[in-house]
């Protein structure tokens, strides 16, 4: 069903469950979806598996919600960094679990999820610890590994600009995962920089089409009214 | 009792797509027939059709000077952009259809099963060149696969069937058959009409034996 | 390697071997490179497999290319139209190959050789003689059937504009199968209206980013000189 | 006899990407000492930066007024954008690097094997926090998969070892490993010195034992 654009953040990420898997955008802080976030703490849901590439950045973001103590397990491909240190204390403190996926085979299985695969098979990551457990077959040669799609309940992204039928564009890097998560979520919910009319971007430069997309929030409120 | 026309019958799905998907609905509309639906939604229906080419809302056929030969829809008709349109490549056009993203999917059939098989892209018939396009794709991927035929084929035979005879398109797909002489749902718990035009319940009940359809 | 600006189409297929798979963009005529596919007729290949959604119209482009004899296979979705005069005779005289793949399952194929999958599992097909002799699994409770990459070792496309770095933009549902076929050849050749400078793209708004392209013919022969 | 800075390794990778590939490569720099190469490409190199976050033709670190906050490297350090760039989401960025469409992927690395089996993500020390973001992407896709790596540890032990003994990040992917005492080629016919700087054949011998390199 098309999408809406909602009054505040708060209303964009409104019923979510417990227990929910989030996936939320971006790749360390650029298209980071942080008001979403911000709601999402708000809101409370609690035992929530987490979709990110990072597992946050300083105190703000995914950080906060991780600080929150609801979030049971973190799916990501790079949680260690520079300024991780509040999933680093609740990872060495044994409060929160962890599976490291390659970067690609995170965005792979999002769009499996988002594409109706059941499962590929991959060379990524063949011979080696995160490959344990896991069915593998030589094909041409090279040993692949056999990968299952991440399915979201809900996705938050950020995009930069929105038209009112959910049609999204992004900014530069910024644009990261958003695209994919948008795919793989049964709800989708997105900041944007603002919302257009119907008509508004261009149908060549649309990378995201609205049937993708639930729920808009604006940081424009007027524009949002 | 007279028989419903396609027009009527597309109307019929035109309403219930409106029914059902109150907020719009994304809808694919499959080459031939089930392309009528379009001009049966009601005005400010909210829906967005999709056509797997590549373009989400797609508008009316064009004509004239709005020709475009690189605006085609799926059956290469040339048709229009409304505002709000987006285009993309093939790939992520059938991850959209795969992908359980498209609301309904509105298809034409050879036959339907009891169980919600379908088949209509191939008559097996010795000669007949297979031509698939993506009809399987779309039978397995829209949340709800409907189909619009007539109940009869031109012997009388019934299109509703226990098991499929033509070669098949998918596997208990579909949800809802819309005909000329009523509309049926299809699945695990056998064949239901929701109505019937033109046809008494036990006509109804004679023709399609062994089925033994239920009547709303 | 970087793209190159070719002086001609003959330029832009020269070198394609005895029994080469080519990949024919096009939905119909939209996006149909018929000025490549008339070189490639001249460039004289034979025992080709040619991979295209469709299996030609009336008598010029694909059509004229299968009306040489010189393709022994091709795989598409939907060979028989109103039109198709030139396969339906080839066909039914018993001289030409045909593998008929759902449509969805030739784009993912075509993605999957681009995108390094070895093999993915799609519902598609699953039950039907499509599926004949091919590998079933069960998954999430729905059968599964196991597909396999199609490469080329090239790819005929049209696009709209290129830059001279190879990045291209399409012009509505004439896109289709370029950008995945682009993706899926060991040589890609691209057939534009026009090239203009590096720079002359939005990089918002590049389908084809100019890694996957080899060769560039425009149809305005005093900008590709 | 000095062994080379990673300056001096950093311009030995230039020198070598614009050799094999004089009408310009597309290439991706793993983050940390990898990234130092852009400072050494030619000009005239056309060699076009890949990042894996979603860019291709990517320029230069940006400062001061040219930092945005939306345009980073996979290091995550501002950047800025060369004319001709585009832009990509993650998936299409992945599939262009697990495709095989790069030509030359420079990466660091704890150990190399002879077989040029890679370890770059993990000490597997108990405690260590693993994350190894793209480097199995990039391990397994790039045409060319080259490390920059010191030839020995902060305790003297060799990285070019007959078996790694750190975890895995791709198996018989490395085809040249550049470091401070020569440049070696690895795979399947074993350890082979192109160039030695700062270490005698004798001693690279006596280190690297019980490998046996041959030197060119």
């Amino acid at each position: 069903m098309t999408a809406r654009v909602c009054a505040d953040h708060d209303a964009a990420v409104a019923g979510t469950p417990d227990g929910a898997t989030v996936l939320v955008g971006g790749f360390g802080m650029a298209g980071m979806p942080v008001d979403l976030i911000d709601a999402l703490i708000r809101q409370g849901a609690a035992d929530l598996t987490v979709v990110s590439n990072n597992a946050g950045n300083g105190d703000t973001g995914l950080a906060a919600l991780l600080a929150t103590g609801r979030v049971r397990k973190v799916i990501c491909s790079f949680p260690r960094q520079a300024d991780s240190w509040v999933f680093d204390e609740l990872y060495r403190s044994g409060r929160i679990e962890l599976e490291v996926v390659p970067q690609g085979n995170l965005a792979e299985r999002l769009r499996a999820a988002g594409a109706g695969i059941g499962a590929f098979f991959t060379p990524t990551g063949a011979g080696t610890p995160l490959a344990e457990g896991k069915e593998t077959r030589e094909i041409d040669g090279r040993v692949h590994v056999l990968e299952y799609p991440i399915k979201g309940d809900l996705a938050m992204i950020k995009a930069h600009v929105a038209d009112r039928m959910g049609n999204l564009v992004y900014r530069k890097t910024a644009r990261n995962f958003g695209p994919v998560m948008a795919t793989a979520a049964a709800t989708v919910a997105v900041q944007v920089d603002r919302v257009v009319d119907a008509g508004g971007l261009d149908p060549e430069a649309v990378v995201t089409p609205g049937i993708y997309v639930d729920r808009i929030v604006s940081a424009e409120p007027e524009v949002a009214a | 009792m007279s028989t419903r026309s396609k027009d009527e019958i597309a109307a019929a799905i035109a309403r219930d797509i409106a029914a059902t998907h109150p907020d719009g609905a994304y809808v694919n509309l499959g080459i031939g027939q089930p392309t009528l639906v379009a001009d049966h939604l009601p005005p400010g229906s909210g829906v967005v059709l999709h056509t797997e080419n590549g373009m989400l809302n797609m508008g009316p056929a064009a004509h004239g000077d709005d020709i475009d030969p690189d605006l085609i829809n799926a059956g290469k008709v040339p048709v229009t952009e409304l505002s709000g349109a987006s285009y993309f490549h093939h790939a992520d056009s059938f991850a959209m259809m795969r992908g359980g993203h498209l609301d309904v999917c509105v298809l034409g059939a050879f036959q339907v099963s009891a169980a919600g098989d379908l088949a209509n892209w191939h008559t097996g018939a010795p000669g007949a060149i297979p031509a698939v396009g993506g009809a399987m794709d779309l039978a397995i991927g829209a949340k709800r696969v409907w189909v619009m035929m007539t109940l009869f084929d031109k012997q009388g035979a019934p299109k509703i069937v226990p098991e499929c005879t033509y070669p098949l398109t998918g596997l208990g797909c579909i949800d809802r058959v819309y005909t000329d002489q009523g509309t049926f749902e299809v699945g695990a718990a056998g064949v239901r009409a929701l109505e019937l035009c033109g046809i008494s319940a036990g006509e109804l009940a004679a023709r399609l034996a062994p089925l033994t359809p239920s009547v709303a």
